[in-house]
């Protein structure tokens, strides 16, 4: 009993940890824009972590810049599992507009697995809740798949 | 002792209002405080029971324990301090339900009220990190900060007045027992300040989001948790939420004590109630309308306002 | 500090500003640019979208049949910006973005939006009269661009290019048209125009 | 056993020590033979004051051994004697335990010094004065151990010469503490000129009746002198030369033993031979002087760099809550001031054994040098715990236990008088306390915890040897916080009675009845009965702390536990450090507490400007505060 209960509270509160690696910021504003009054994701049980430590959810929006990389996956590999990594816009899924770029290694899905791609540039808050809410649900199923 | 003598102690421990109860009433707090502070800001809010499932989510997640770390303080930390807060709570009367009257003391309920969070600070510097050296040391600044007008208020309300003359006392008891006969403290015009730092000290010691200097999450990666996860860290998650509860009681015992009805189960329901309106004004109105303080801003306050306010109510029932 | 409080206070008895977004769906904006949709019955191939695409999210592959060329554009919403220059560029408003904003997909597939359609292959006689016809308009000697309404599809990049606003085209009445005292000959027409058929 | 038997253990227990002190010298350099010489030389006195618990503590008996059997002729006291009741038992008890403990420590702990011949010498001589002071009945041989004392511990002091500071710090010491012996000498000879004795008995049966100007300055410079010999403020920064600089198994002494006597000379002067002590003027006098050593020095203390350093200040600390409690001049007051000395001997010893234990695996104290050891060195570092949550108070140890009396008595006091600045001495005493916790979080963090430094990857538990004496003394620093009605009955209760009741002491010294012909006017100072304003019983609560802790850990062990743990650092177990690879950062020392520094700048700033560390400036702190003292006696009594 106390197992489906664990099972169904990792559904109920993800807590983002988010990373930029490398973004112009619209991303970074829209996901903070869903925690505003109007959309408050926190009504759905999403907060924001301070560290790493604390997440579920990695929520990495820009391209994974040179600079960037080894920060990005030390980051993601510190984060306990479960844990669900989202690619918030279209850079860090693919580079957009800086493919190419000598100093771009992106994108993310080079380096780890990517549970969930939001695509937009920069994605409505709507989709990001979206987004976040099959997160969680991949969240559910990788704590049931533990053990 | 006879068996049901234990069997009512074990209640007493576990169930209520010991270890169980605690915790639930802790998170429902913490609930509540959540859900309230989503609404003054025009939001919907979590659910009430989202502390509950935080805490449940926590229990199911890995625990990694950092390579640097001390690993026999760094895991033993947040149970230790858990508790300490749970046999705090034994000590603290609840609206006449008192279930250990030894120890009911307002000095020796300061000093326990320190445990917890000298737990979370030595497990914190026991992580290795330096966002948790900061945070452990900002923590024990705010410590510093609000201990000195909390043995203030706890002298005012320790030398009260009443017709017969004076009293003086540390006992919780004798506090509660006053009041049931010369109506709450908190009705005292000399007693206002003191209650009003009380109101303040709560969120500090508690560690509510004005206050919050030590596990500030935005600056420091919340300073000494920065390292926890999984169980140990719901456990420091859910001290929180009973610390909360604690503080609460407190007040309530210290201001709001004796008013009775005759019966126990109302007088403990009513005392609840009251530890839920005792959050919404002291924790949540601040937490929905402040942003976080700088650590030197927060001791200066509570160095002079709060504890001039604390002063003024001792200087009062001195003098008036 | 009190003015804050009494607004708190205010806030806590009124409605609350959130939107129930998962359970009721928020239309977006008009306006706002979303999942492409293809149409590929009207793509002429122009190519001039996966040109202007910035981003490179459209991507071509042409198979040959016996009927003529296969040919599938493929559009991938994660490496798109969705600046609509694509729509836009499309002479024959093939690429159309809506104001579904519902991208989000666990497998990459999800965020592609395909369209195939078939390019009849060309009668053979056709190219020898497009050849003749590259020598109808010769350059002009003050340097000033020339079109050849033979090869010219009207697709009005030249005149967007021109930094002087000196080209009009209109293309329904397939009209190309230079304002020579606007023009100050830099040749910006003629090196993006698409079909090479601006002469300097 | 009867009286006759063991009215001899007092002179035969400090007579051990200075007989001992002589055979380790002609022991040489025969390690073995030394070490059995001084170890049987500090356990003896340790076993024969523990065998008069029994006749003294409980039964009440008091014992008085003349020396040559020159009893007292005709009601005049010529000889020497030796008297123990149950104050100088107390007093006695304390030395004993703390210096067979340091002592056992030392064996292991000087393995790593040259001259280990002198070591002993000097240390035997140092525990022979301080058990003679507390033992003796003799105004002059009081000041003779009292020198003896002072002697060996410059020796001590300076016993690393290699090391500028401790000879610099043992010439402050022979400096200013001569001011205090020579305070103390010129008072004798006034007392002895007044009262024509020097029989603690006698002196204490004759001279309340009769203050004279010359008696007012008789009990100023005593007061003063043993005040130096605490180290109460202003004699404080020499302290912390002295314990910073001297080996930890001899700061244990300088620090928990030595002063003692200056705690102990105070009780005698003022509640004693000049019972001036229901004076409000010299309560007040005590407090203040209290109230400023507790908080100025822990707050220098938070200033400190060094381990030892800090543990130095943070005696005198504790230091100024024994003499504000001591001032309260109520059953209450004194009970708790009794204890704390006893807790602070056991807790203080134990932070310099584990300060010790630290610099004999890394060689250094300094703050900033170290850290993250806990990994290194598990077993010092919950001994290091103990001592640190028994200093702040944290309960259930035991410095909870006495600060807790020591609030309640100031705060009772404040009933009694309806006096309001005896509520803020309260206030003193809890902020000081939370202080002393913030300066062992920071000690706690800078040294054991937090990153381990790369050059101590080498550092390790010290050897069995002195592990032993430091478990010892946390074990009785748990048991002393435990079990305080125990230590209340047994040790701390006897010896306030001794305290407020004087009568026994002189009669047993003097013959019956003498205290009736001399002592007319005789009132106790305080009423005998211990009673205290609220509840604290740390049994109960241990009781209950565990059941808890028991629930806790088993709903937390019902569920798979799912540890991810390895000692490889890899990306995963590194610490979080904004993504960056780890590298050493350890915020420590200094670094700490700025919110509470920056608010308090101007006052810290002050303060380590004025301690300057020049002798000269030490000896006019020491030599107004003399005149101060004086001209306060004067003008108040």
């Amino acid at each position: 009993m106390f197992k489906k209960l664990i099972d169904n509270a990792a559904a109920k509160s993800p807590w983002l940890f988010h990373i930029n690696a490398g973004s112009c910021n619209g991303c970074d504003i829209e996901l903070v824009a869903v925690l505003t009054p109007r959309y408050d994701a926190e009504r759905l049980g999403f907060k924001l972590a301070g560290t790493p430590r604390h997440a579920d959810i990695v929520v990495v929006s820009g391209p994974v810049t040179v600079q960037s990389k080894d920060r990005v996956l030390r980051t993601i590999e510190q984060v306990p599992d479960p844990k669900v990594i989202v690619t918030l816009g279209s850079c860090p899924r693919s580079c957009n507009v800086f493919k190419g770029s000598y100093s771009v290694a992106g994108p993310l899905d080079k380096y780890v697995p990517i549970d969930v791609s939001i695509a937009g540039c920069a994605p409505k808050p709507e989709a990001i809740i979206d987004g976040l809410a099959l997160a969680a649900k991949i969240l559910k199923e990788k704590r049931e798949a533990m053990k | 002792m006879e068996f049901t003598d234990i069997l009512i102690y074990a209640v007493y421990i576990l169930i209520f209002p010991g270890a169980l109860f605690t915790c639930l009433f802790g998170l429902w707090l913490a609930g509540v405080d959540r859900k309230v502070v989503a609404r003054m800001q025009k939001r919907k809010g979590p659910p009430i029971s989202q502390p509950a499932w935080d805490f449940l989510k926590l229990c199911g997640k890995e625990t990694v324990i950092p390579a640097h770390a001390a690993r026999g303080v760094y895991l033993a930390a947040p149970y230790i301090g858990l508790a300490s807060l749970i046999v705090t709570v034994l000590f603290i009367p609840l609206g006449g339900l008192q279930a250990f009257s030894t120890g009911a003391d307002t000095v020796v309920i300061l000093y326990l009220l320190t445990i917890p969070t000298l737990a979370m600070i030595f497990g914190g510097s026991a992580s290795g990190s330096p966002f948790a050296g900061v945070g452990a040391s900002r923590t024990m600044v705010s410590i510093m900060a609000y201990e000195l007008p909390f043995i203030l208020v706890i002298l005012a309300v320790g030398k009260g007045m009443t017709p017969d003359g004076y009293y003086f006392t540390f006992s919780l008891e004798q506090i509660t027992n006053v009041q049931s006969v010369f109506g709450p403290n908190i009705f005292d015009w000399r007693l206002l300040p003191a209650a009003v730092a009380m109101l303040l000290v709560i969120p500090c010691e508690v560690g509510q989001h004005p206050f919050d200097v030590g596990e500030a999450e935005t600056e420091i990666c919340e300073g000494p948790l920065v390292e926890y996860s999984g169980k140990p860290l719901a456990v420091f998650k859910l001290s929180h939420a009973i610390k909360m509860f604690v503080m609460t009681a407190l007040f309530c015992a210290l201001f709001l004590g004796g008013i009775t009805t005759g019966m126990l189960w109302l007088d403990v329901v009513l005392a609840l109630c009251f530890c839920t309106a005792v959050t919404l004004v002291s924790m949540t109105l601040l937490n929905a309308i402040s942003a976080r303080w700088r650590v030197e801003q927060l001791f200066k306050f509570f160095w002079t306002v709060v504890s001039g306010l604390a002063l003024a109510s001792l200087l009062l029932v001195w003098f008036c | 500090m009190l003015p804050f409080i009494k607004e708190a206070v205010e806030q806590l008895f009124s409605k609350p500003s959130t939107e129930a977004y998962p359970a009721v769906d928020v239309p977006a904006a008009p306006g706002y640019r979303g999942r492409i949709v293809f149409h590929a019955d009207k793509c002429i191939s122009c190519g001039m979208c996966e040109r202007v695409c910035a981003g490179g999210a459209i991507s071509t592959t042409s198979e040959e049949t016996e009927e003529g060329t296969l040919i599938t554009r493929r559009f991938f919403l994660g490496s798109c910006t969705f600046c609509a220059s694509c729509a836009d560029f499309c002479v024959k408003n093939a690429i159309e973005l809506t104001t579904d904003y519902h991208m989000v997909a666990r497998d990459e597939s999800e965020l592609v939006v395909t369209g195939t359609y078939l390019k009849k292959k060309p009668v053979k006689k056709a190219a020898p009269a497009v050849e003749e016809s590259a020598c109808t308009v010769k350059a002009r000697d003050d340097g000033l661009p020339v079109n050849d309404p033979n090869r010219c599809v009207y697709c009005t990049l030249c005149a967007k290019k021109c930094p002087a606003g000196a080209i009009t085209v209109d293309r329904k009445e397939k009209i190309w048209k230079l304002d020579e005292d606007k023009c100050i000959g830099c040749g910006t027409c003629h090196e993006v125009c698409p079909k090479k058929c601006i002469i300097m | 056993m009867t009286y006759d038997v063991y009215m001899h253990f007092p002179v035969i227990a400090i007579m051990t020590f200075f007989v001992g002190a002589f055979i380790v010298t002609l022991c040489g350099s025969k390690e073995k033979i030394r070490n059995v010489v001084a170890g049987l030389a500090v356990l003896i006195p340790l076993t024969l004051l523990a065998l008069l618990i029994k006749p003294v503590m409980v039964d009440g008996e008091i014992i008085v051994y003349w020396m040559g059997n020159w009893e007292p002729v005709e009601g005049y006291a010529i000889g020497i004697a030796i008297e123990v009741d149950a104050l100088s038992l107390f007093f006695g008890l304390l030395v004993a335990i703390a210096v067979a403990l340091s002592g056992f420590y030392s064996f292991q702990y000087i393995r790593q010094d040259d001259a280990r011949g002198s070591y002993f010498t000097l240390y035997l001589m140092l525990s022979g004065g301080v058990m003679g002071i507390v033992l003796s009945g003799d105004l002059f041989n009081i000041y003779v151990m009292l020198e003896v004392m002072t002697f060996a511990a410059v020796g001590l002091t300076a016993f690393r010469t290699w090391n500028p500071n401790a000879r610099e710090a043992a010439f402050k010491y022979l400096t200013v503490g001569s001011v205090g012996s020579t305070c103390a000498l010129l008072g004798i000879a006034l007392v002895y000129a007044q009262c024509h004795t020097l029989n603690l008995a006698q002196i204490s049966a004759i001279l309340p009746d009769n203050m004279t100007p010359t008696m007012v300055l008789a009990f100023a410079l005593l007061f003063a002198g043993f005040g130096c010999k605490s180290f109460m403020f202003p004699f404080h920064p020499l302290a912390a030369d002295a314990h910073g600089a001297a080996p930890s198994s001899v700061s244990v002494l300088i620090s928990g033993v030595f002063t003692k006597t200056g705690v102990y000379g105070i009780i005698r002067v003022c509640y004693f031979l000049f019972r001036t002590m229901g004076n409000e003027a010299v309560q007040v006098l005590l407090i203040v002087i209290g109230c400023i050593s507790m908080f100025v020095c822990v707050t220098m203390a938070l200033n400190q760099h060094d381990f030892k350093r800090l543990l130095a200040f943070h005696s005198i600390s504790q230091i100024g809550y024994i003499l504000t409690s001591l001032g309260l001049c109520t059953a209450l007051g004194v009970a708790g001031g009794l204890y704390h000395a006893i807790n602070h001997t056991l807790f203080k010893g134990l932070l310099f054994l584990t300060a010790g234990s630290v610099l004999y695996a890394t060689g250094t104290t300094y703050l900033e040098k170290l850290g993250g050891l806990a990994r290194k060195m598990p077993k010092t570092t919950i001994l290091f715990l103990v001592g640190a949550f028994s200093i702040s108070g944290i309960p259930p140890f035991n410095g909870f236990y006495s600060k807790w009396m020591i609030y309640q008595a100031t705060f009772e006091k404040s009933a009694e008088t309806g006096n309001i600045f005896y509520a803020l001495v309260t206030v003193v005493c809890v902020v000081t306390s939370v202080m002393t916790l913030a300066s062992f979080v920071k000690v706690g963090h800078s040294v054991f915890f937090g990153q381990l430094r790369p050059e101590l990857e080498g550092a390790k538990d010290p050897p069995l040897g002195m592990r032993v004496p430091m478990w010892i003394m946390a074990a009785l620093c748990a048991f002393s916080g435990l079990f305080p009605n125990i230590m209340l009955d047994y040790v701390i209760v006897p010896a306030v009675n001794a305290v407020y009741n004087v009568i026994p002491y002189i009669d047993t010294a003097m013959g019956a009845d003498y205290a009736a012909t001399h002592l007319t006017s005789y009132m106790p100072l305080m009423n005998g009965q211990l009673s205290v304003i609220g509840a604290w019983s740390p049994l109960s609560w241990l009781l209950l702390f565990a059941i808890a802790l028991a629930a806790v850990l088993l709903v937390s062990l019902l569920g798979r536990s799912n540890r991810s743990v390895t000692c490889v650092e890899d990306s995963k177990h590194a610490v979080f450090f904004g993504g960056e690879q780890a590298e050493y950062s350890h915020a420590a020392g200094g670094d700490l507490f700025w919110g509470f520094k920056h608010n308090l700048r101007h006052y810290l700033g002050y303060m380590s400007r004025v301690h300057t560390g020049v002798t000269n400036d030490y000896m006019v702190w020491a030599l107004t505060a003399l005149a101060v003292i004086i001209a306060y006696c004067f003008a108040f009594i």
